[in-house]
């Protein structure tokens, strides 16, 4: 083996090095873009999601020159013998302004069930003006067979929010919860 | 990992400078005890056998995913539900995609990568040989997994190549585990391929060759690779999620545990996009070797072709959410992912300038090669202009997922990549086996191939413009005309591709004009020192190379 | 490093200047064209997003 | 090696194709080549947009051709051309990089603009809800309490050529869309199941439907009309059968609608509660099979299985012991399954119905009845 072989060989493990290097690198990458798409969700309010933790109410005056209109969807999901209504389509409320809206959930099947709202924001750029104090859909709901409960949520929207949007949209889709098995719900 | 060089016989005389017209010097058998037979493919570490492997592999993956291709035209001959139920119709317009795409293109140009860039830098073999087995035994394993999911409960992959959770992953078929292993098996190949070409180029130069003497070829594979590395492992990652989601009850992309459907999108796009530019910048290379040996003219720009293919690789990272214009983007978001991708056809242009002016005042000839070349450059540029209408988001919306779609990445891929990957066939093949393919069977193939290819694909402009929704198995009487043009084309285009096998046999069988060295006379590269057909070994002695005589970048 | 960035912005374009092409070449390591060309990058997306952030208030 | 003749006379011929071809599609575009112009203001800006571009691509491609096809026919090897030596000028570079830059930048200008345009969906009239299905689509009048289902209106005898395709043939439904025009029209779009995207090209919108997502979009419609589209997201096996139909009518047109509409509703919540005859149910319980069920278990109940079970002979429909399970898979479907809840997506009478005609038609002789007050019971919240 001569010099220029050898130099050639540790010239190759060093770039084996490197690649694996990057490679690592790369793979931490994609892992990490989980937790990042979801603060970068949150940071820019890319996909409608809001937080899903319950918020403080944010101090400072209500903004009284402008109202905002706030209306309700709700949907079942596919596995999940429940109804979901909520009192009134909309409400108007001024951004600032602490507000408060009910739903009632129904458990239409024979078992007790659990199930659990995930909540979407449209237009995705309200998301994060969008604060929630209290609401259903931070963690997942019991019901027996038959039963009807009533639930609230609390909630403000940021006088940050944008002048052009003057109606937001809260949609709630209802999940069933519990095992999944084979890619579909068990009930 | 411990790399190994291969060994070096001292009592070989290397091959070096022009032996023209010289036939092949037998020098490759004496070297080690080698196991013949099927054993000897199998057990192979010889970049020239890895490199005839890996395309022989990606020739026959072209037949069958253009077979599931043909299915499809079938279907689509005429409207309603003629020749195969939908069901059937889902897995064949899949395993189309996957096929072509990780099966047929991608290990057709990692052959190609193979084979030539060992000769064309003067290196005796890639740098990590046994790896190099390694990893092409690693796909016919992963294409057998995926097309035996075909027979599986359930049927095969049913979802589209681009595999949208949730309809891959909740609803997908029961198959959706070994479609995800195949997927890593052929993953793990690209990036043992791609360390492996990295690897070769950065330190197996031979003395004196800069990194911009380097042929195109090269240049781009460099890049290619580098991108490879970057992009596999989010892949890697979206399908791990993918399996996760199905059997181990997490929720990355499923609504109902707090995932979202959209984030398999932006993963699959950010290692898609890229992808895409895989799939394009070898060609890239390839046709910057052609163009100017048949115009006799070195080629324009050698420098910006290098600048323009590392600037297209680097924007390809930005772009990914023009795949994704109708997601509900931030109009924010669809501002930027539209600039962006306006942008990146600026590069990308500049190659396409290039070619053209390395064409003007040269002196023209119109060999096999330089046909499938400038039909490449015509018709990728076709491509390239479609795909600046797609970026204007806005207009987008009227485009996205109809058969213009379609028509946009067929031209880039089949009249694009896959003639390029004919074109290098039809011009390095005289180094391969010895002789000149055959003419009249190469003309043949060629005519038929333009005509075909475009009948098929450019009549989809129409069907997409006038509201056709691509991966439907059944449409509406008003697409019902170009449907039928466009079945015409793509059977002629497949029956076609059989002259090419008749072309590649008689090579094989050395049936045929004998090439000298030199094979075309304007060549101009260190693989042409070597005679026709090139011994297993060469370049054990790394070749003279003066940069001011044989770089390609050279005043 | 002045040359580096310069270079490297005009690879963006594909286009460079004879004198500075030569000069590229004399340089033997590619990585700071690469850390440049990546940086660049980067810095290519914060102008591209704050102009659409502009274009679209 | 071979003449340049043939080579460039095909090419010319080729040439002379695609222009012929490129030209028709520019001309005609109402002939099913192009986009359509659309009944918008903003698919109309969108076809200008479409439009400009195109011939912007056309004339580069022109030039650019132009300038290869005519290096390739007057630098010909086999007319003597000798290479020139040179490989690189830089001034030209620059040129063919601004250039294109600088059209790119006035191609960005116009479509920021409408995208802007697209994005405002402030201030409108009418809210309606879509949600995509597996594989049909789900409309819900938010203000107004009506909802409905729309259906392939196409019969499967004209998709498996056992009859002549009709001239809507995969873009009719049996309950269409219908909006006022000149009204702002808000949409929002959301799943019940996989990804689809509603798309109806006169109207210009293409949007995803996402599970647990919202998304919106609007429209003002000008002219009165019916505008059809189709599901353009893979969404599975019936991808291509669950199209759009938006019929846009006149604001009194549209309120008599919402008042037979709701007419309608009320009749059905009335004969929820009535005793229904053998004849209605079979009568009204195939229709509901054949556009929910025939897609699978096929129009005469044999089934495709193991995947999709046979109902004929099932024993769970012939004997009365199967009858709880199977109302039980009908109203909440089938775990582990394709088989779907039909609880949310169809009426108690339509349930009571199809699941009758399942358990008398095709031979299935449980003779049973199964009525509309009795799902009711099952499904009442109390």
């Amino acid at each position: 083996m001569n010099a220029q072989q050898r130099e050639r060989q540790q010239g190759v493990a060093r770039t084996i090095r490197r690649t694996l290097l990057a490679l690592v690198l790369m793979v931490g990458f994609t892992i990490a873009l989980v937790p990042l798409y979801d603060v970068f969700c949150e940071v820019t309010g890319l996909n409608g999601k809001t937080s899903d933790t319950a918020q403080v109410v944010a101090g400072g005056d209500v903004d009284t020159s402008r109202k905002i209109e706030v209306q309700f969807v709700t949907r079942t999901s596919a596995g999940l013998p429940w109804r979901l209504a909520s009192e009134t389509h909309t409400i108007w409320v001024h951004p600032g302004e602490v507000a408060l809206a009910r739903f009632t959930f129904m458990n239409t099947g024979l078992e007790k069930t659990s199930g659990r709202a995930v909540p979407s924001v449209s237009p995705s750029e309200g998301a994060r003006h969008f604060r929630k104090m209290e609401c259903f859909c931070f963690q997942e709901q019991w019901l027996e067979a038959g039963e009807r409960m009533e639930m609230p949520l609390v909630f403000q929207i940021d006088p940050q929010l944008p002048q052009g949007v003057n109606k937001l949209t809260l949609a709630y889709t209802l999940y069933p919860q519990g095992p999944v098995l084979g890619g579909t719900y068990e009930h | 990992m411990v790399p190994e060089l291969p060994p070096r016989p001292d009592k070989h005389q290397a091959i070096s400078d022009t032996a023209a017209g010289g036939s092949a010097v037998d020098q490759g058998g004496h070297h080690h005890e080698q196991p013949t037979g099927l054993l000897r493919w199998l057990l192979t570490t010889n970049h020239k056998e890895i490199g005839t492997l890996y395309m022989l592999f990606a020739l026959l993956m072209f037949f069958i995913g253009g077979t599931m291709a043909l299915i499809v035209r079938a279907e689509l001959f005429q409207p309603g539900m003629t020749f195969v139920v939908p069901e059937f119709f889902n897995q064949m317009t899949t395993m189309h995609g996957l096929i072509m795409v990780f099966g047929a293109i991608m290990p057709a140009f990692v052959g190609l990568a193979n084979w030539l860039i060992p000769v064309q830098i003067g290196a005796p073999d890639m740098a990590l040989p046994r790896l190099n087995n390694f990893s092409f035994w690693l796909l016919p394993v992963s294409f057998t997994i995926l097309l035996s999911t075909l027979f599986m409960e359930g049927g095969g992959p049913n979802f589209g190549w681009t595999f949208y959770a949730p309809l891959s992953t909740t609803y997908g078929p029961p198959s959706t585990s070994f479609f995800i292993l195949a997927m890593h098996l052929a993953g793990i190949s690209s990036i043992l391929g791609a360390i492996n070409i990295i690897a070769t180029i950065l330190n197996l130069r031979t003395p004196n060759m800069r990194l911009m003497d380097m042929p195109l070829f090269v240049w781009t594979w460099l890049i290619t690779a580098f991108l490879l590395i970057a992009v596999m492992p989010v892949l890697a990652g979206v399908i791990t999620m993918m399996l996760l989601d199905i059997n181990f009850g997490t929720s990355f992309f499923d609504a109902a545990g707090g995932g979202d459907p959209v984030l398999f999108q932006h993963l699959f796009w950010f290692f898609g996009h890229p992808e895409v530019y895989i799939m394009i910048l070898p060609a890239f290379g390839i046709v910057s070797a052609i163009v100017p040996t048949f115009a006799r003219k070195r080629l324009f720009g050698y420098a910006s072709m290098v600048y323009a293919t590392a600037s297209i690789a680097l924007l390809s990272f930005v772009v990914w959410a023009h795949h994704m214009f109708t997601v509900g983007l931030p109009l924010t978001a669809q501002l930027f992912f539209m600039y962006s991708t306006m942008l990146i056809a600026v590069p990308t242009g500049v190659k396409v300038f290039n070619w053209i002016a390395t064409l003007f005042r040269g002196s023209i000839s119109f060999e096999l090669p330089m046909l499938f070349s400038l039909a490449f450059i015509v018709q990728f540029t076709i491509g390239g202009l479609s795909g600046v209408m797609l970026a204007i988001a806005p207009v987008d919306f009227q485009y996205h997922d109809t058969y213009f779609v379609v028509a946009h990445f067929h031209y880039v891929l089949v009249p694009g990549a896959v003639f390029a990957i004919l074109a290098a066939a039809y011009y390095w093949l005289p180094k391969w086996s010895g002789v000149y393919p055959n003419v009249k069977l190469g003309l043949a193939h060629f005519w038929l191939s333009v005509i075909g290819v475009n009948l098929t694909f450019f009549p989809m402009h129409f069907s997409g413009l006038a509201g056709m929704p691509r991966r439907i198995p059944d449409y509406a009487l008003q697409f019902a005309d170009f449907n039928m043009l466009s079945s015409i084309g793509g059977f002629l285009f497949g029956i076609s591709q059989l002259l090419f096998v008749a072309v590649i046999v008689l090579c094989i069988r050395k049936k045929g004009e004998k090439a000298p060295a030199q094979a075309w006379e304007g060549a101009e590269g260190l693989e042409w020192q070597l005679p026709s057909p090139a011994p297993l070994h060469t370049f054990d002695t790394p070749p003279e190379f003066i940069p001011e005589r044989d770089s390609p970048s050279r005043h | 490093m002045l040359q580096v960035i310069k270079s490297v912005l005009a690879a963006f374009l594909g286009v460079q200047s004879e004198k500075n092409r030569q000069q590229d070449f004399q340089s033997r390591s590619p990585w700071p064209f690469i850390v440049t060309g990546v940086v660049m990058t980067l810095v290519f997306v914060l102008v591209v997003a704050s102009v659409a952030r502009w274009a679209a208030s | 090696m071979h003449s340049l003749l043939p080579f460039g006379r095909w090419l010319l011929v080729l040439c002379v194709i695609f222009a012929s071809q490129v030209q028709a599609a520019a001309i005609n575009t109402s002939s099913g080549w192009n986009l359509p112009p659309g009944v918008t203001s903003i698919s109309q800006e969108i076809f200008s947009l479409h439009m400009i571009i195109f011939w912007i691509c056309v004339a580069i491609a022109v030039v650019v051709f132009g300038v290869m096809f005519w290096s390739l026919f007057a630098y010909r090897k086999s007319k003597g051309a000798k290479p020139a030596n040179f490989h690189e000028n830089t001034t030209v570079e620059v040129i063919w990089t601004a250039v294109p830059l600088l059209i790119l930048i006035a191609m960005a200008i116009p479509a920021t603009a409408t995208l802007k345009k697209i994005y405002d969906t402030s201030d409108a009239d009418i809210d309606i809800l879509v949600t995509g299905y597996q594989w049909r689509w789900h409309y819900q009048y938010v203000e107004e309490d009506l909802s409905f289902f729309s259906n392939l209106g196409t019969p499967r005898s004209q998709i498996l050529g056992e009859e002549d395709k009709g001239d809507f043939y995969l873009l009719e439904v049996d309950n269409p869309l219908v909006v006022p025009v000149g009204k702002k029209i808000r949409f929002l779009f959301t799943s019940n199941d996989v990804i689809h995207a509603w798309w109806v090209p006169d109207l210009a919108i293409k949007k995803d439907t996402i599970p647990g997502f919202i998304n919106e979009s609007w429209t003002i419609i000008d002219e009165p009309g019916t505008y059809r589209g189709q599901c353009a997201e893979l969404c599975g096996r019936d991808h291509a059968y669950m199209p759009i139909e938006v019929r846009a009518v006149s604001q009194e047109t549209y309120d008599e609608w919402l008042e037979e509409q709701r007419q309608m509703l009320a009749e059905d919540a009335a004969g929820s509660q009535r005793e229904w005859t053998m004849d209605e149910l079979m009568d009204r319980g195939k229709g509901v099979y054949n556009t929910y069920c025939a897609a699978c278990h096929q129009a005469d109940g044999s089934g495709m299985p193991p995947a999709f079970p046979a109902l004929k002979n099932n024993p769970m429909m012939i004997t009365e012991e199967g009858r709880d399970a199977h109302i039980d898979a009908v109203l909440y479907g089938r775990s582990g399954t394709s088989m779907p809840a039909y609880s949310g997506t169809l009426s108690v009478a339509d349930i009571a119905a199809v699941i009758t005609y399942e358990r008398n038609a095709w031979g299935n002789d449980a003779g049973d009845r199964v009525q509309p007050s009795e799902i009711s019971e099952m499904l009442s919240d109390d």
